[in-house]
């Protein structure tokens, strides 16, 4: 099947138009129509892995037309082993999430709309092998997030919506400025990703620094890393609970997906040179983020904090720039975010959709009243702490092992974050699953049969790749270690 | 005086006449009913001019429409008070003055002006050149004017329209200052 | 038998030959023949109204089971004539605060307008007055004169039973003239000229009857004709429950004589054009035109009778919307599928 | 037979997915799977100790779990060697008895299906754990094991302190296996390997050493410290007697706390090779032992004095290890397993009669549940250490191991003392004297027969096991479970009769103390009121961590969060403000100075036209007058 | 006297436009200001008309201009009208001179 990249990207966007055409008020229909058009990338998806070829690093399924000549712009899609999991995890996390909203009941047309203009957005992020198209798509993305945010949130939705828009525009900035300079350093111009990891090795090393601070600082402000992450715990908090779902799953690993597609094969002297200090930022991430978990009293805060936590892990993996382990640790960790956090959210959700209310000491023994809502919320915390068995557990163990013989200390210190996660987590369940029913759990009803279909297919894959990494780690291995190659470290 | 002559004199007469009361009757009425009768007047010169379908449609679309609208608008919007106030402004005068002047000065143009009368016949029949041209030489125009009656048919009944306007009648205007009530009283 | 076409030949001719003798010139001469045809006509007008009235109340008198006037004369012919000298007797009303000027000439108006139309109506073969050669346009332009008068009557008389009277007529010859005329004009594309007389020659045989080719068109203009002459259903103008008499109210005598006349000469008129328009005028086998013209003429008044003991009265809102929104599109269309036709079967 | 081993864990992994999914409404179902997944497992287990026993070679079966190529290659497998096989057989008959023992300790409890399967998971993980033949495998079910025991000490968790020892449990224990982690992560990036064979050959052949080898060790045994509760992470197993008492007797008395031990005996080749990290590892051990036997010395609850013994025991074992007494720990590890096992199930009855676990509440049940009594009596003579019973054979190893090491001898045999003391202590004020509790004795019955056989069997094993150890015997327990090679202790006569007359000496005491009552605890306990509280109190463990970590912990996380709230976004917020601050800077700049200057032009423009306006009447009429008056005038003026 | 020529007819429209002109300046009734502006429509449709016969027979162009003078006479009185309505049911009154909100 030809174009099955721009199908994929596509089809959301083309469901999101017709379901425009609806009439507003049929609720059912617009549902069925962003069911099917989620549905149908995600079956797309489940052909492209088929047909995907992990033996190679080469770029698969590419799409080439020219856009602007002019400019030398093309529509050039194409995707590799970092792509194809994260179009995966797109796909499905759109699809969860799109079951997830079906209670939505406010200008669900719309809601609709944006969600599946976001969902082409992502997709398109994630197979563009072309600067402006890249851009393009990351761009589109935040629109539809920010009236997400903001016509969907919570109660101070306008300032986390203005907050997160104004600070993804303002790490755009900077990769704008960034491609730019790459394109009028390149003769002749180009904006090709692929032709400029080509012509990486004739970069300046004073160029490479600049471009890869810049880019940088828009890929750290969308991870996020430790100084630039405080939009995310209102953006989460506030953002509607689907949203929180792509917000966690797939948005934040925007910034490493770009780390890993532009910065390192590109600047692969800078990505040796800012080794160093990407682990410490990671390892501050780890440690800060779980001890400010510890001090949340907002379930979905504490969740959201915790991503700042886990995303640390990713960057201590990336820093670990001559290790294959360290690189698809963080890839795992990608992945296993993804399908842990979005699972949480939206078990957050299930309980905020039934006692309106997220405090944690406003529950108490739910494990006596909704056991299997519990038995569920335990199991993904349990694999967000980095339980064995589970998927967050190998990515923290790849990342850890990649990263421990380049940077001894920093790990050493960064494995106290599985101490830390695990204490704001068991806090957490302790207060609000365990000891005599208190507070709001009193009235709450069990977890329903749309939230568990919802959350199954996270569960199964949480647990498959827990228990067999290979999976994942066969379709990223070679591309992985072609990135090493390419590092050179 | 042969009877062309005698037409014109008589028509030109009932024109200037008719006018003249268009311009002075206080009963705003009867001006209405002057002016029809000017109109008819020209519809006759018209016809000395040998144009005889301008002729026609001078009478259907003056006689028969605008002066009924004319009269309509007066119905709609005369009051029997009306009748005591003072039909005409304060410039009579000045206005005569600049009518006269103006009358003069086109006159003496007129006389001065040699023109290339031409003796070709005219054409036989109604309007049938008429409509010929309308439909050829001057499409564009006859198009442009269609499109312009439809304008003015829907901007007429948009602006008209009682829907359109706020029942309650807005402040009055501005009153006229003492000294101006005097003079109009 | 009565081939009256040269009875106006020989009287022509004598009138010419005696204002010539007189020693006067061609234009007198004209002017002379002009003057005799209008009088001509102004009595047979009268003579026709006189029957119409009759016929009227014979035909109400008919479709309400009743026998009408029946007393003065054979079946009472001569009653309208018994009628028309009683108002002629009467006293001349002119009510206070009318607006006197306008109130006099208001019946005049109508009555001239009304009679000026028969300037160009065809009776017969070579009875015509003046066959101008913008006839159909002459006819129309003219007829619009009868309104001015109607709103002139209903403004003078100072009482609003009146004043909304006119308005109302008004308002429905307006609005029905402009269907009417379209419908007119659709005729006129076929017939390619405006003459009367023309129209009614290219009428000869039964078969070229424009009827048959603007059968849509002679229903718009049966209609709307109906309405200009303030017939029922579409007498609204003058509907006596609501209006009293209408714009004819504060009038008596001779003046309201003088509406009255204007009325039915009306109706004979939307019948004479309706004949010479669609019914090939007085194009006819065996009988002389003029009677052939009178038949199918008053057959036309009959109809108009006939529709009014049909048909309910309309409601003034439902009239304006029926002109503009249901005869007037219906008129359009007409002309497109004319312009078709014409575009299909031309030579 | 070896190669199909790692069938072992399976079933019980099976029986709990089979509970949790499917069977979790009907208890007997739930209870028959789970034994019945555990008895599949005990007499393979006992299969494959018998095949060692007569081959004592080590096996190997691994596959690639996860291969990276040289960053991360981790193949996973099973190894069965005699450690291994003595390991199973421990972990599958503990938990064999435990599982029939529950089906009367928790008849009624309403979750009894879910405890089921918490014990399977366990029983699972625990297995996975001795069979391992990695450090990385090892690692996994350490972890799973950590989560059974948290699941299970809090399986009241309706009960306040039951969910606060579960978390406590686990967290204190996961500070421990950072220590794990870091160790497994320096020996891999030491040798590239995480196998044991391939890690032990590369210390062998000194690839792996120094201090980089000695700071590993110390850190892996920072695992054991938290799993095998030594100082100072021993906190959490006292507390994680609010599980129920099975549990603990499976977990915190049998297999869960020696997998430390277990941790150092399978990797003692590191510690031997490395000389500081073994004398750490022996020093914690004996001040754990001793510093637990000294708390259990005055405790009043009958499962914490239990619970410290464990502690004590422990450190018993790990100090043996870290003297190089390979046999001594683990011979001592699989008999206390079976007596102390028996010990908590023996209390588990008790508290089942009495609803109590206050030993001042008890006195005189022997009259009342005499087989509990008398199987309870014989597990005290074996922790005692009195001939011939098990624990007999198997502290005397230990105290044998410490020689060359005076300080270790001496302490070794205080805690021995200790030891017996308050074991007795504990027999005599729960079983003998008078009931201080009329209304909990005359309630107080027999336990059902499903919970005596138990304790029976176990009585049994505390009887015979430590007779495998016999010197004389001839492919006895050191000729199979071995470091190295096999090695025959030469049996001390002497140190036996010491270590024994140690014991009695000590049961002698507690006897005259408890039974006759000849010497009155009390006022020792008031003549010492200092040391009595600091032993009361646990030597103020808990309450130093609470002061020196806890709190300050979340003191510091309150902090953090403060700064982030405040400054971090603060300065984000900042800088929003700043902005919108400029806007209005910028907007006050543009309204004063450039509208000014246009405004200025604008007020011109109107002060001409103010003047001239008066010309605008407003009346169209004059504006026509005026063109008209224009035009004659202009063309006048022409 | 020679027969009535085009002066003759130009003359006419000069009187009648100027009346026009004068009424236009001096009504008070704004309808009465329509009417005048009609008068002088219908003044420079006879000159055009006038034109046509004497000047250009042959084409009558004037004619054509003076059938669209008409039409768009007609359409600028139906649309004066309606303002001069809507001004009435505005202010109740139709007063020109009142009608100054253009004033300054």
């Amino acid at each position: 099947m030809s174009g099955l990249l721009s199908w994929m990207i596509f089809l959301p966007l083309i469901g999101a138009i017709v379901a425009l055409f609806m009439p507003k008020d049929n609720h059912r229909l617009i549902r069925g129509i962003a069911f099917v058009a989620t549905l149908l990338p995600l079956i797309l998806t489940v052909v492209l892995l088929a047909q995907y070829d992990p033996s190679t690093a080469e770029f698969q399924f590419v799409e080439k037309a020219a856009w602007i000549p002019g400019l030398n712009v093309n529509y050039h899609l194409g995707a590799d082993g970092i792509a194809v999991p994260m179009l995966a995890l797109t796909t499905l996390l759109s699809f969860l999430a799109a079951l997830v909203s079906f209670n939505i009941t406010k200008r669900v047309k719309e809601y609709f709309a944006f969600f599946l203009l976001l969902e082409t957005g992502m997709l398109g992020v994630f197979s563009s092998l072309d600067f402006f198209l890249f851009y393009v798509f990351w761009e589109v993305m935040l629109v539809p997030m920010y009236f997400l945010i903001g016509i969907w949130g919570g109660p101070r939705k306008e300032y986390a919506a203005i907050k997160f828009f104004l600070y993804t525009l303002f790490g755009s900035i900077f990769m704008l400025v960034a491609v730019l300079a790459l394109y009028f350093t390149s003769t002749p111009h180009s904006l090709s990703i692929i032709e400029h990891i080509q012509r990486a090795p004739q970069m300046t090393r004073g160029f490479q620094l600049f471009a890869f601070v810049f880019f940088f600082i828009a890929f750290a402000i969308k991870i996020p890393t430790l100084p630039f992450h405080t939009w995310l715990p209102d953006a989460h908090v506030e953002a509607p609970t689907a949203v929180s779902v792509l917000l966690a799953g797939v948005l934040l690993k925007m910034g490493t997906y770009g780390l890993l597609r532009v910065s390192f094969p590109m600047f692969p002297e800078a990505t040796r040179f800012f080794a160093w200090p990407m682990a410490i930022l990671g390892v501050a991430g780890i440690i800060y983020g779980a001890m400010v978990c510890m001090a949340q009293t907002d379930l979905k805060k504490l969740v959201a904090y915790s991503s700042v936590s886990h995303m640390g892990y990713c960057l201590v993996g990336m820093a670990a720039v001559g290790s294959v382990a360290g690189i698809s640790g963080c890839m795992f960790q990608m992945v296993s975010h993804g399908l842990i956090t979005g699972a949480l959210f939206t078990l957050v959700g299930v309980i905020y959709d039934r006692a309106h209310t997220r405090e944690i000491s406003a529950f108490g023994g739910m494990w006596i009243k909704v056991p299997v809502y519990s038995g569920i919320m335990i199991l993904f915390v349990l694999g967000s702490l980095g339980l064995p068995g589970l998927s967050g557990f190998v990515s923290e163990f790849m990342v850890f092992l990649g990263a421990f013989p380049y940077f001894k200390i920093t790990v050493a210190i960064g494995v106290v974050g599985v101490l830390l996660t695990a204490a704001y987590f068991l806090r957490m369940i302790q207060k609000m699953f365990l000891g005599p029913v208190a507070g709001h759990s009193e009235g709450l009803t069990e977890i329903n049969f749309r939230e568990i279909v919802a959350i199954t297919p996270l569960a199964i894959l949480m647990i498959a790749i827990g228990v067999y990494p290979a999976l994942l780690s066969d379709l990223i291995q070679p591309t992985i270690e072609n990135l090493v190659r390419l590092i050179g470290a | 005086m042969d009877t062309i002559s005698l037409a014109f004199y008589a028509l030109a007469f009932l024109i200037i006449a008719a006018a003249i009361f268009v311009v002075t009757s206080k009963n705003i009425f009867h001006s209405a009913i002057y002016l029809i009768l000017a109109l008819f007047g020209v519809a006759g010169i018209y016809v000395l001019l040998q144009a005889p379908f301008l002729a026609a449609a001078q009478v259907l679309i003056y006689v028969g429409a605008v002066s009924m609208l004319m009269i309509f608008a007066i119905m709609l919007t005369a009051r029997i008070a009306d009748q005591t106030i003072r039909h005409t402004n304060e410039q009579v005068p000045t206005g005569l003055l600049v009518s006269l002047g103006l009358l003069a000065v086109i006159v003496y143009s007129l006389w001065q002006t040699p023109f290339a009368i031409s003796s070709d016949p005219m054409p036989e029949g109604a309007g049938g050149t008429l409509g010929k041209l309308l439909l050829t030489q001057f499409a564009l125009p006859f198009e442009i004017v269609s499109v312009l009656l439809l304008g003015a048919l829907i901007g007429a009944v948009v602006i008209a329209k009682k829907d359109s306007v706020r029942r309650e009648p807005e402040a009055p205007m501005t009153p006229l200052p003492k000294s101006a009530e005097k003079v109009a009283g | 038998m009565l081939e009256l076409d040269k009875l106006v030949k020989l009287v022509g001719d004598g009138i010419e030959a005696v204002v010539t003798a007189l020693g006067l010139g061609p234009t007198w001469v004209t002017l002379v023949q002009l003057i005799v045809a209008a009088l001509v006509v102004v009595v047979f007008a009268a003579l026709v109204v006189l029957f119409l009235v009759w016929w009227e109340r014979k035909v109400s008198a008919r479709f309400q089971m009743r026998l009408g006037p029946m007393r003065v004369g054979w079946h009472g012919t001569i009653q309208t004539i018994a009628d028309a000298l009683k108002l002629l007797q009467k006293e001349l009303i002119t009510p206070a605060n009318v607006d006197r000027g306008i109130y006099f000439w208001a019946p005049v108006v109508t009555f001239v307008a009304a009679m000026a139309v028969y300037v160009t109506v065809p009776f017969g073969k070579g009875l015509i007055v003046r066959d101008l050669n913008i006839g159909i346009l002459y006819i129309l332009s003219i007829t619009t004169f009868t309104v001015i008068g109607l709103l002139m009557a209903g403004w003078s008389s100072n009482n609003k039973y009146a004043l909304l009277g006119g308005f109302r007529s008004a308002a429905q010859v307006v609005s029905y003239e402009v269907p009417m005329a379209l419908a007119i004009v659709a005729v006129v594309m076929l017939t390619q000229t405006l003459s009367m007389g023309e129209i009614v020659s290219q009428q000869a045989k039964f078969y070229q009857w424009y009827i048959w080719r603007q059968p849509l068109g002679f229903l718009i203009y049966l209609v709307a004709a109906t309405a200009e002459c303030n017939r029922t259903p579409f007498d609204l103008p003058e509907a006596d429950s609501e209006l009293v008499a209408g714009f004819v109210t504060e009038y008596s005598g001779m003046k309201f004589a003088m509406f009255f006349l204007a009325e039915f000469l009306n109706m004979f008129t939307v019948a004479a054009i309706a004949t010479t328009l669609f019914f090939g005028g007085w194009n006819g086998p065996f009988l002389p035109s003029w009677m052939w013209f009178l038949i199918k003429t008053l057959a036309g008044v009959f109809v108009l009778m006939w529709f009014r003991w049909t048909y309910p009265r309309l409601r003034v809102d439902q009239l304006m919307s029926f002109a503009w929104k249901f005869l007037l599109p219906l008129a359009f269309i007409n002309i497109v599928l004319t312009g078709l036709g014409i575009y299909i079967f031309r030579p | 037979m070896l190669s199909y081993a790692w069938l072992i864990p399976v079933f019980p992994l099976c029986s709990m997915a089979v509970i949790m999914l499917l069977t979790h409404r009907n208890r007997v179902l739930s209870a028959a799977l789970s034994i019945t997944a555990v008895s599949i497992s005990f007499l393979y287990a006992w299969a494959i100790a018998f095949t060692v026993w007569g081959n004592p070679e080590v096996q190997r079966f691994s596959f690639d779990w996860l291969n990276l190529g040289p960053s991360m290659h981790i193949p996973i497998g099973i190894q069965i060697d005699g450690l291994t096989a003595m390991m199973l057989i421990v972990v599958t008959t503990v938990a064999l008895m435990v599982q029939i023992y529950s089906l009367g300790y928790m008849h009624g409890d309403p979750r009894f299906s879910r405890y089921y399967a918490f014990l399977s998971l366990f029983t699972m993980a625990m297995l996975t754990l001795v069979l391992a033949d990695n450090f990385f495998l090892m690692f996994v079910a350490w972890e799973l094991v950590g989560l059974a025991s948290y699941l299970l000490i809090g399986f009241w968790f309706e009960k306040q302190s039951a969910s606060d020892a579960g978390k406590k449990a686990f967290i204190t224990t996961r500070l421990g296996d950072l220590g794990f982690i870091i160790g497994l992560l320096m020996i891999y990036t030491g040798c590239g390997t995480l196998t044991f064979g391939g890690v032990f050959e590369a210390v062998k052949t000194g690839a792996l050493g120094g201090a980089f080898l000695t700071t590993a060790a110390i850190f892996l045994f920072g695992g054991a410290i938290g799993k095998s509760a030594q100082v100072p992470l021993h906190v959490w197993l006292p507390d994680a007697m609010e599980g129920p008492t099975p549990v603990s007797a499976l977990i915190h008395a049998a297999t869960m706390v020696v997998a430390g031990v277990y941790l150092v005996a399978r990797s003692l080749t590191i510690f031997m090779g490395a000389e500081t990290a073994a004398m750490t590892v022996a020093w914690i051990g004996i001040i754990t032992s001793l510093m637990a036997a000294s708390i259990g010395l005055v405790q009043n609850d009958i499962k914490r004095v239990l619970a410290f013994s464990t502690v004590s025991q422990l450190g018993y074992m790990i100090m043996a290890l870290g003297l190089g007494g390979f046999t001594a720990g683990t011979f001592h590890l699989m008999t206390h397993a079976f007596f102390k096992s028996l010990l908590f199930l023996g209390a588990g009855s008790v508290i089942h009669a009495v609803h109590t676990n206050d030993i001042r509440e008890m006195g005189g049940l022997h009259s009342k549940m005499k087989t509990t009594s008398i199987t309870f009596l014989i597990a005290a003579f074996a922790i005692a250490g009195i001939f011939p019973l098990s624990g007999f054979w198997s502290k005397d190893e230990i105290v044998a191991a410490t020689l060359g090491h005076p300080v270790f001898t001496v302490l070794t045999l205080l805690v021995a003392f200790m030891t017996a003391f308050y074991m007795f202590r504990l027999y005599f004020l729960t079983f003998t004297g008078t009931p201080r509790d009329k209304h909990k004795f005359e309630h107080a019955h027999e336990s059902p027969k499903v919970m005596t056989y138990p304790l029976i069997f176990l009585a049994v094993l505390s009887v015979v096991s430590g007779w495998i150890g016999l010197p004389w015997l001839h492919h006895g327990f050191s000729s199979v479970v071995f470091h190295e090679e096999p090695h025959h202790a030469e049996f001390h006569y002497g140190l036996a009769a010491i270590s024994l007359l140690v014991g009695l000496s000590g049961i002698g005491l507690a006897y005259l103390m408890y039974y006759k009552r000849r010497i009155d605890p009390d006022r020792i306990a008031t003549s010492m009121p200092g040391l009595y509280n600091t032993l009361l109190n646990k030597y103020y463990f808990d309450e130093a961590y609470e002061v020196l970590v806890i709190k300050p912990y979340y003191v510091m996380c309150q902090g953090w969060f403060w700064f982030d709230q405040h400054i971090i976004d603060g300065l984000v917020n900042g800088a929003g403000a700043f902005g919108v601050l400029w806007g209005r800077f910028q907007r006050w700049a543009d309204e004063t100075f450039v509208d000014g200057a246009v405004n200025g032009i604008g007020w011109l423009t109107r002060g001409f036209g103010a003047t001239i306006r008066y010309l605008q009447t407003g009346s169209l009429q004059n504006y026509a007058f005026i063109v008209f008056a224009a035009l004659v005038i202009l063309w006048i003026l022409r | 006297m020679e027969g009535i020529g085009l002066t003759h007819y130009l003359t006419l429209s000069a009187v009648v436009f100027c009346i026009g002109v004068f009424g236009m300046l001096t009504r008070r009734n704004a309808v009465g200001v329509l009417m005048s502006i009609e008068l002088m429509f219908n003044a420079v449709n006879i000159t055009l008309v006038a034109f046509a016969r004497y000047v250009t027979p042959a084409t009558i162009t004037g004619q054509v201009v003076a059938i669209f003078t008409i039409a768009v006479a007609a359409a600028e009185a139906t649309v004066a009208l309606a303002i001069v309505l809507l001004i009435y049911q505005h202010h109740r009154g139709i007063d020109v001179d009142r009608i100054n909100f253009m004033k300054w």
